[in-house]
């Protein structure tokens, strides 16, 4: 077994570990929840350390390969294959670490805890298998065996009372989004001609035979769409806010900061370096769809009277620079959103915990009903201010230095949009980052909550480890973007290349249109 | 006009309807068992008048078997239907919806 | 590229970041031990302030770099990168100098508050950033000690946070920096986009080559293009190169409207005095709003590029500034805020001087304002510490009895503020004056001789009304002299109020930038009199306008018991103590536009998308699914009657509708 | 002749004797052991199949009637685990009659018989008289409980409504039989393609459809789903996990067959028609269950949707979609004979068939729980579960007829929103397992050792389904050799 | 006309009539009623397997359906002591709808039969009496199993009715 397989099989051998101990053994329960996330990040942590002297073997380090389901007959093979660059390298490594996190802040839950920490080890599990996955079926297998926890731990741990509608919108929308980019990721398989889940054999057969123009223009949206949802893409977003204000801390955690990446890795990795083409037209409409996730959630955010509601909302306003720098095309905006990916996953989970923190003492997530914290709660206020700010991109802090390479990359392509981008983040993301400050921890003590008590160092550990990172990463940027570099400049080099002219181009199309008319009248 | 397969065949679709028709009009449980017989046997006139046009006596044999199963089936419907009625004291499909929806 | 520092660059770096050190030992160790955090900030500052000094005095002129590559992703190279030159160096100067004043002043200012070493962990990190800013050798890494600025002086402004003005004041000067800096990234990025980097000198090379910046081709090429692809592909939209660079020079100077409090986006400073005072004196006098001078001074090269109209429209802000800025002084009764207007008035001046091609006079004015308005700064906190917290001028009076101290420094500092000859603050702004003269900008010339009558008229009232005639109430009665930790700060920082001017510091600064007429640099006592000989008209009318306003002042104010002008110009001295309704405005602006968008957004988001797109679609399904299941009546000849339906559609789809055959 | 071929047929038949005639010297409290005696007879007959018979090559017997080979084989040993967990199953909820406990066992033996010559069936008539076997066995069986009306009611509905089907069934045979003259499928596959006339006679085409209706009865397709709901309420739980693994099974090999061996060359004619038949029947079961309360109508309409599902796999007509079916299938075993387990348990415990029975499950037995949370994730088609797989074969399947015809496309949309829908009742159940407010009995349930070993099996099938494809999906590749597909 | 083509329309008609009355029969709604036009149906329809030849099937119709099929039927008429239906509410709408969709049903199996694609012999040249169906069915093993798999639908059968109909136990 390899080390990069090592990552996410222990928390998933962990769960049936967790399966076996019977449930009125809680600490050990959680002792094995906690292990086997620590070791997890501990060997993330090495693989990180590694990175840079391990072979490298078709763009990536740490292969493994294993053949899985191979039936001649039905022209399917699939086949087990994990491996890392840059720009998986980073979601590996912070998945990890908010896994380790989110188990750290488990401590809330106190109802069926075998069953909850047996999920919360499938989900990581499944989340860093999806991440370390070089093939397609185990991308999206790993995926929806994340996914899934997700609803449950939602439905039955979830606060407040809108949960079950949440569970049940984030459930389908997100299944939606899921399935609609498994039909897109079929459809490559079909029409790559390579038949073969395999993203670099995949790479490798496009780069021989590009993929026809009429299956790009196809497939690219439904990837597009699909995978947009997942990352709540406007006007796909409503189910985040929503699904994240119910959501248990950890699950918030988990889902917002890590596996939510997901689908802006696969538009990364798969979408458009194997369908420049198809990309092409999509990818300015996504740049403006993506100021509605800037602007109008950011809007929207300033509205919110819960503070789960707002962080939500801000959380989806993220992924529109995300997006943006996807959009751009550009060797710094993509680096930078990928940066930017790491880092919001770092962010959303300490923004969550905290507010889950939060939530443990008062009870409430109301903005209105809190009020002058700071002074009981120092640390958990502290560690929100900051928070606060790096979620408004305030320098020293990770998310500055990818949204700052989002808006440098994407001027030349967009600067409309690169303007309001900029505006959504310097002005509407401090709004209301700052109002919540203000009115949650500002302002004179209120009585209620005099009694609240600040954070012991079980509690701390989480944030430290999050703030830690967003801030080692602020200060030292090249720790990822020279890791993220050469891979991004790979996929960046395939979608340049696109494959013909304007005219050849449409004599293309109608060609296969006709093929299709063609076929479809013939008889088996 | 000679009479052919069609004749026998369109009235064997004829009893059929017919007994389609009774199925779906009547209220009766046994009633609605009788025109289901008389389906089948429909079937069996189009089996047998093929079996003769066709020249082949598989059709016949079909016919035997049909008959054969016919009457278990009553005999098991039949059944079923004394049981329901010493249950319900009725034979009417209205008052025989309880599992709906 | 590794950077091989000289001996110079580890004493810059080690500047930096001394500040840094302590706050950060601060944060991870808070509440062990107050007064030793104090005394690590004060260490680490007065450290820097030796180095700084030993820059200033051993290392030649010549410009020196350090560059730690910092990110570098495609063509986007930014370097953590330090630039030591004559600008640097003096801003240097002056942020460890008045700063160490400041952080020795504040022990005595805030002792025993319960956040003393919360205090202090701020003061040590907004000293980093804005040494951060002084030593950033490119526009990036300004803009993010730019940045950490902001952040720092929301936590020193809020520092007593539970008090909600100080909160809300807070949040209301990030917010406005933030629209600033919106400006400032825009301009980087643009300046970027134009010239390929953002390092000071490799743009001030290749502005100097001839400019890409005003090459036709490539202004289409960075904005006209990419604009034109959104517009129409035909490309109608067309930008001229001359707005293009004077774009370029406009979004940049948002960045120091933002932080130098400009008009429009004056508005947070004066709030900002909800601070402590040690604070304001540093912050919101000295340092951070000299950062937008200071940087309109670094990137003077980008806004004075041939075709650009940008240092027109600066001057005329800044003179803007400065007259609305001493208007609304005239009628403030809070010490600090008329401070704080006189601040604003002064930046104004600076601002205007860098717009009249002026940068040399403008950095020149910079550093004898910082030191004057520091002690300004450090002397109103004297006498509010004094008086127990009271800021109204008018429930004070008599101070020059029963602090001595804080008196003469506190009229040394006025002298200066007003430009009495020969106290500092004349020689800075009658250089501005001069070059007012000298681009035969007359309406700014008077306008500049006007405020600075205004000025003498308000300082004049307020030191009449503070500090001579009888004490208006019990506390300012029973004050007495501060102790020495604040009284000694005062008495360091008039000597560089008293004696800057002459010093020879316009000199030093034009070494780093160019100037328009030769600085004088005649020694000493040449010096004094440079003003008088270079351009008699500005120093003349400057005085008189002094002499103007302190007579008017004091027919006025000598022994008033409550302000005499509201009754007398009524309307004008309300709009004037009203600032002229600007918060008003923009209250009123923000709720219509920005909350009216929110309202918008959220009531779209929570009707139309989730509730009439998403629960639309939910209730739609179920809806349907409802319907549907009536189909299971339970009764056997609905059963029997759907079968035979279904069948009857199956032969006809299959027999008449999708037959081949027939 | 080579009779011999039906020695697992016999078997099953005589075992089912054997249980009659021992049931009269059996005292009553001793009758369980005969089900568990049959369940044990079934496994012999499993194993025995994989000694005797490796159907690589087709072998036929009875004139021709009768074919064994890959496809049957797969199907035997399909019905017989079924049968063999659901006479566990029936075992279990044997207390519940309160006469003929082995007379159930042996009813359920006939059943399987025929369904095991369903399998076989290589004409018509064959295909009537096992179809009909199960038919009338199944009248029986669903109407076991004659205590509670409910299960009588359900009885008739299948009587008359099978009945009808049955009608149709034997109308269909006679025109097929009066165009081609055959009863033979694969004399019937020779006509077709010797005499192109043939393919385009109406007789023929009428006489398919209404053999069609029969087989989609069988399977709940819709238009001919009515009956599924109210039955699957009605009959006792382990009739109902027969009916809806058995009896779909026998519909969707006999449908296998009429396609893919009688008509290969008729069958792309009907393509549209299956198409807009899965469509339908995935729109209407997944709809139609949103509101329902009760677990086993629940499933019933999920019956509905699964036979969608499966529609998919004949739509696209090639060896894909048969071996995604066959796969689909096999994890639909598991996965439903998983569920209706746990609510057989579950009722009995409850007294009550509303979904609100479940409060607490998750407190009174993990177990239990945990396996209908399984089936249900894995009905939903996620992973690592059987029915995420068989799923994604169909629906990979359907979209590589896609590029050929658009139309498929959007039939894979339907899917796509079907599954969605899906989604949206099994959390429903899931929700009600663990999040039990309401639940005020939390005694813990007992689990017999022998629904454990069906639980233990049904969940190490879902999950080797899942996690390890390859094998089944191999067999199931072999099965559908014998018929004449597109590959 | 020759005179097998009388009897046909003869035969005909009667099978029609008779099963019309089955199904509705103007003046009685006793099922008794129904069972009776229901045998006589069946002597009719044995009159048209006379009429293909079809001599045994006749004979079985007549021996099996009116003679064991109905009086099973009338049986279990009688002991259920079925009063002659009562009138209920007359569901227009489902009479409309039903009549609609079995006139529809009937449209398209007309027009299956007519479309004048039928192969005919003219002659008849077999003869389905015992002899023949016996020779088929024991000879032809594609018989035998069905045959064999009927006698377990039979006795699957038997167990059914008993369990179904036996006393219940206590």
């Amino acid at each position: 077994m390899s080390l990069l397989s090592a990552i996410f099989l222990i928390p998933l051998l962990a769960a049936l570990v967790v399966l076996c101990i019977p449930r009125n053994y809680k600490f050990v329960i959680r002792l094995v929840t906690l292990g086997a996330t620590l070791a997890s990040m501990v060997l993330a942590l090495a693989l990180f350390a590694k990175f840079n002297d391990a072979p490298v073997e078709n763009g990536f380090r740490f292969n493994y390969e294993k053949e899985w389901v191979h039936v001649d007959a039905l022209k399917l093979d699939i086949g087990y294959h994990v491996g890392v660059d840059g720009i998986n390298l980073g979601l590996i490594v912070m998945g990890a670490i908010v896994a380790f996190a989110a188990a750290c802040v488990s401590r809330e839950i106190k109802r069926l805890e075998k069953e909850y920490y047996l999920l919360l080890l499938v989900m990581t599990g499944g989340i860093l298998g999806a991440f370390a996955s070089l093939n397609l079926f185990f991308f999206y297998f790993f995926h929806e065996l994340a996914l899934v926890p997700t609803f449950i731990m939602i439905g039955v741990w979830g606060h407040g009372e809108n949960r079950n509608y949440a569970t049940f919108n984030i459930s389908v929308y997100l299944s939606l989004g899921a399935l609609i980019a498994l039909a897109g990721l079929i459809a490559l398989y079909l029409q790559s001609g390579a038949n073969t889940f395999d993203i670099v054999a995949l790479t490798k057969a496009v780069k021989a035979k590009p993929l026809p123009l009429a299956a790009q223009s196809l497939i690219f949206p439904l990837l597009l769409f699909g995978f947009g949802i997942l990352v709540s893409l406007w006007p796909f977003h409503t189910w985040a806010p929503l699904g994240y204000g119910s959501a248990p801390t950890a699950t918030a955690m988990l889902h917002a900061g890590v596996l939510k990446k997901f689908g802006l890795y696969g538009l990364l990795r798969v979408g458009i370096p194997l369908m420049p083409d198809g990309a092409t037209a999509w990818l300015e409409i996504l740049a403006f769809l993506c100021l509605g996730n800037i602007i109008f959630c950011g809007f929207v955010a300033m509205r919110q009277k819960d503070l789960n509601l707002l962080i939500g909302n801000s959380s989806v306003a993220h992924m529109g620079f995300i997006f943006l720098g996807i959009a751009s095309l550009t060797l710094v905006g993509v680096t930078g959103a990928v940066v930017v990916m790491v880092a919001h996953g770092f962010l959303a989970a300490l923004t969550f915990g905290l507010s889950g923190a939060l939530r443990e003492q008062t009870g409430t997530l109301e903005i209105e009903k809190l009020g002058g914290l700071l002074r009981q709660i120092p640390f958990l206020g502290a560690a929100l201010v900051m928070a606060m700010l790096a979620g408004c991109g305030l320098p020293g802090f990770a998310n500055f230095v990818g949204e700052a390479m989002v808006l440098f990359g994407s001027w030349r392509a967009f600067p409309l949009v690169t303007t309001l981008a900029a505006w959504g983040a310097l002005i509407i993301g401090a709004v209301y980052m700052l109002r919540a400050v203000r009115n949650i921890l500002h302002g004179p003590a209120k009585p209620e909550w005099a009694a609240l008590k600040d954070a012991n160092a079980w509690v701390k550990t989480p944030f430290v480890l999050l703030l830690a990172a967003l801030l080692l990463l602020g200060v030292w940027p090249r720790l990822l973007t020279d890791k993220i570099q050469p891979s991004v400049a790979g996929i960046i080099a395939m979608a340049e290349t696109k494959t013909a002219d304007k005219a050849t181009r449409s004599g293309e199309v109608k060609k296969a249109a006709g093929e299709i008319k063609h076929r479809a009248v013939q008889p088996r | 006009m000679n009479v052919g397969l069609e004749h026998y065949l369109t009235v064997s679709a004829m009893l059929f309807c017919l007994g389609l028709l009774g199925v779906i009009l009547r209220r009766n449980v046994l009633v609605i068992y009788m025109s289901l017989e008389l389906m089948l046997n429909a079937a069996n006139l189009a089996l047998v008048a093929f079996s003769r046009f066709n020249e082949n006596l598989t059709g016949q044999m079909m016919v035997f078997f049909i008959i054969t199963v016919a009457a278990a089936e009553v005999a098991v419907g039949l059944a079923l239907i004394v049981a329901l009625y010493r249950k319900r004291q009725s034979a009417h499909v209205e008052d025989l919806t309880s599992l709906k929806l | 590229m590794e950077p091989t520092l000289s001996p110079a660059g580890y004493a810059a770096l080690t500047i930096l970041l001394l500040p840094l050190a302590a706050a950060v030992i601060a944060l991870v160790c808070p509440r062990r031990d107050p007064e030793s955090t104090a005394n690590r900030s004060i260490g680490a500052i007065a450290l820097g302030f030796v180095l700084s000094l030993g820059l200033f005095a051993f290392t030649g002129d010549k410009p020196q770099e350090a560059n730690f590559n910092w990110l570098s992703v495609g063509d986007l190279h930014v370097a953590f990168g330090l630039l030591l030159d004559p600008l640097s160096k003096l801003m240097l100067l002056i942020v460890t100098g008045v700063g160490l004043m400041i952080h020795i002043y504040s022990r005595g200012y805030l002792h025993g508050d319960r956040s003393y070493s919360r205090y202090f962990a701020s003061l040590s990190l907004f000293t980093f950033s804005m040494l951060g800013i002084v030593l950033a050798n490119n526009l990036f890494m300004m803009f993010v000690f730019w940045e950490l600025v902001g952040v720092s002086s929301y936590l020193l402004i809020g520092f007593w946070f539970e008090k909600g003005s100080a909160a809300d004041a807070a949040k209301k000067a990030f917010l406005t920096n933030r629209v600033g800096d919106f400006g400032f990234i825009l301009g980087i990025i643009l300046t970027w986009a134009a010239l390929g980097s953002v390092n000071f000198t490799e743009l001030a090379g290749s502005v100097e080559l001839g400019g890409r910046l005003a090459d036709k081709a490539a202004g289409f090429s960075v904005l006209a293009e990419p604009l034109g692809k959104i517009f129409n592909s035909t490309g109608w939209w067309i930008i001229h190169p001359n707005v293009l660079v004077t774009l370029v020079g406009l979004l940049l100077f948002m960045g120091a409207m933002g932080k130098s409090a400009q008009f429009p986006l004056h508005v947070w400073l004066p709030d900002a005095m909800e601070g402590p005072t040690p604070v304001s004196a540093l912050i919101h006098a000295a340092t951070m709003v000299a950062a937008g001078v200071f940087m309109l001074c670094r990137i003077f090269f980008l806004l004075n590029i041939p075709g650009s109209h940008a240092l027109e429209f600066i001057a005329w802000i800044g003179g803007f500034t400065a007259l609305l800025a001493a208007l609304m002084a005239l009628q403030q009764n809070d010490i600090k805020r008329i401070l704080a207007y006189s601040t604003l008035s002064q930046l104004g001046y600076m601002v205007m001087a860098v717009g009249l091609h002026a940068p040399g006079p403008a950095m020149f004015h910079l550093t004898t304002h910082a030191a004057f308005k520091a002690l300004l700064f450090l002397g109103a906190g004297s006498v509010i510490y004094a008086c127990h917290h009271e800021q109204d001028i008018w429930k004070m009076g008599g101070l020059r009895e029963t602090m001595p101290r804080t008196w003469w420094t506190f009229r040394w500092g006025t002298l200066a503020l007003c430009g009495v000859w020969p106290f500092a603050g004349f020689f800075s702004k009658d250089a501005i004056l001069a070059s007012a003269l000298e681009h035969n900008n007359i309406p700014l010339f008077v306008l500049g001789v006007f405020v600075a009558g205004l000025t003498t008229f308000y300082m004049s009232r307020l030191v009449l009304v503070a500090f001579c005639g009888q004490a208006r109430s019990e506390s300012a009665g029973h004050a007495h002299e501060s102790p020495g930790v604040m009284t000694w700060p005062l008495v360091v920082l008039a000597v560089p109020t008293l004696l800057a001017g002459a010093w020879g510091i316009d000199a030093y600064i034009a070494k780093a930038l160019p100037s328009e007429h030769p600085p004088h640099d005649g020694g000493f006592v040449d010096n004094l009199f440079a003003p008088f000989n270079h351009n008699i008209l500005a120093a003349v009318f400057g005085l008189l306008a002094v002499v103007a306003g302190y007579k008017l002042a004091r027919a006025l104010y000598a022994n008033a018991a409550s302000d005499p002008l509201p009754g007398k110009i009524g309307f004008l001295a309300n709009l004037a103590r009203d600032r002229f309704y600007f918060d008003e405005l923009y209250g009123w602006f923000i709720s219509v536009t920005q909350e009216t968008l929110a309202k918008v957004a959220d009531w779209m988001d929570r009707w139309i998308i989730a509730g009439l797109l998403v629960r639309g679609t939910h209730g739609t399904t179920e809806l349907v699914g409802r319907v549907l299941r009536l189909a299971q009546t339970g009764s056997l000849q609905t059963y029997a009657f759907l079968f035979a339906a279904g069948v009857v559609l199956v032969l006809a789809w299959q027999l008449v509708l999708n037959s081949p055959a027939h | 002749m080579n009779a011999s071929l039906i020695v697992l047929e016999l078997a099953v038949v005589l075992l089912g004797l054997v249980v009659l005639v021992l049931d009269w010297f059996t005292p009553a409290q001793d009758r369980r052991t005969l089900g568990y005696g049959a369940a044990l007879g079934i496994g012999v007959v499993l194993l025995y199949s994989f000694f005797a018979f490796d159907g690589r090559d087709p072998l036929y017997a009875f004139g021709n009637a009768y074919v064994l080979d890959g496809l049957a084989l797969w199907f035997k040993r399909f019905f017989l685990i079924a049968a063999l967990l659901v006479l566990i199953m029936a075992t279990e909820f044997s207390n519940r009659f309160e006469t003929g406990q082995s007379e159930f066992f042996a009813l359920t033996l006939f059943a399987l018989a025929g369904m095991m010559f369903a399998a076989s069936a290589n004409d018509f008539m064959l295909l009537f008289v096992s179809l009909e076997l199960i038919t009338v066995t199944f009248y029986v069986l669903v109407s076991f409980l004659r205590r509670r009306v409910d299960s009588l009611e359900a009885g008739v509905k299948y009587l008359i409504l099978g009945a009808l089907s049955s009608g149709f069934l034997v109308y269909g045979i006679a025109l097929v039989f009066g165009a081609a003259g055959t009863m033979n499928f694969n004399e019937l596959a020779d006509k077709l393609t010797n005499n192109a006339a043939l393919s385009h006679k109406s007789l023929l085409t009428t006489g398919v459809l209404l053999v069609l209706v029969g087989l989609g009865f069988k399977m709940a397709a819709v238009p001919f789903q009515i009956w599924a709901p109210d039955v699957y309420q009605g009959s006792p739980t382990p009739t109902t996990a027969f009916l809806s693994v058995g009896s779909k099974a026998a519909g969707v090999v006999l449908l296998m067959r009429l396609l893919g061996t009688a008509i290969p060359d008729l069958a792309f004619t009907l393509e549209r028609l299956l198409m807009v038949m899965a469509g339908a029947t995935i729109f209407y079961g997944s709809l139609c269950a949103i509101p329902q309360r009760n677990l086993k109508r629940l499933l019933g309409y999920s019956s509905i949707a699964s036979a969608g599902y499966l529609l998919l796999g004949f739509a696209v007509m090639n060896r894909a979609g048969s071996s995604a079916i066959l796969y689909y299938l096999a994890g639909y075993l598991f996965t439903v004979l998983a569920a209706f387990t746990v609510i057989a348990v579950v009722v009995q415990q409850a007294g009550e068939e509303d979904i609100s029975a479940l409060a607490g499950l998750s407190q009174r037995s993990p177990l239990l729980a945990s396996s209908l949370t399984l089936a249900m994730v894995s009905l939903a088609g996620i992973p690592p579960l059987a029915g995420f797989f068989g799923k994604f074969l169909l629906l990979k399947a359907v979209i590589a007829e896609g590029i050929r015809w658009h139309a498929y496309y959007w039939l894979f949309a339907v899917a796509v929103v079907g599954v969605l829908i899906s989604l949206y009742y099994y959390f429903n159940v899931i929700r009600a397992i663990y999040w039990s407010k309401g639940a005020t009995d939390l005694t813990p349930i007992a689990v017999s050792l022998p629904t454990k070993f069906v639980l233990g099996v049904c969940i190490v099938g879902m999950f080797w389904l899942g996690l390890n494809p390859d094998g089944a999906l191999e067999m199931a590749v072999e099965a559908v050799k014998v018929l004449k597909l597109a590959s | 006309m020759t005179l097998p083509d009388l009897l046909f329309y003869v035969f005909a008609f009667l099978t029609l009539l008779f099963g019309a009355l089955v199904v509705a029969n103007p003046f009685s709604r006793n099922p008794v009623t129904s069972a009776m036009f229901l045998v006589l149906t069946i002597c009719a329809l044995a009159g048209l397997f006379v009429l293909l030849n079809a001599f045994f099937l006749a004979a079985v119709q007549i021996l099996v359906y009116a003679g064991a099929v109905m009086v099973l039927f009338l049986f279990v008429i009688m002991l259920l002591d079925l009063k002659e239906e009562q009138r209920r509410k007359i569901n227009l709408f489902g009479i409309v709808t039903g009549t609609g969709a079995v006139l529809g049903l009937g449209f398209l199996l007309m027009r299956t039969i007519w479309a004048g694609e039928l192969e005919q012999a003219g002659n008849p040249r077999i003869i389905g009496d015992t002899k023949a169906l016996g020779f088929e069915l024991f000879t032809k093993g594609q018989f035998l199993l069905p045959f064999e798999i009927v006698s377990v639908l039979l006795l699957v059968a038997m167990v059914g009715v008993i369990l179904l109909s036996k006393k219940e136990l206590k």
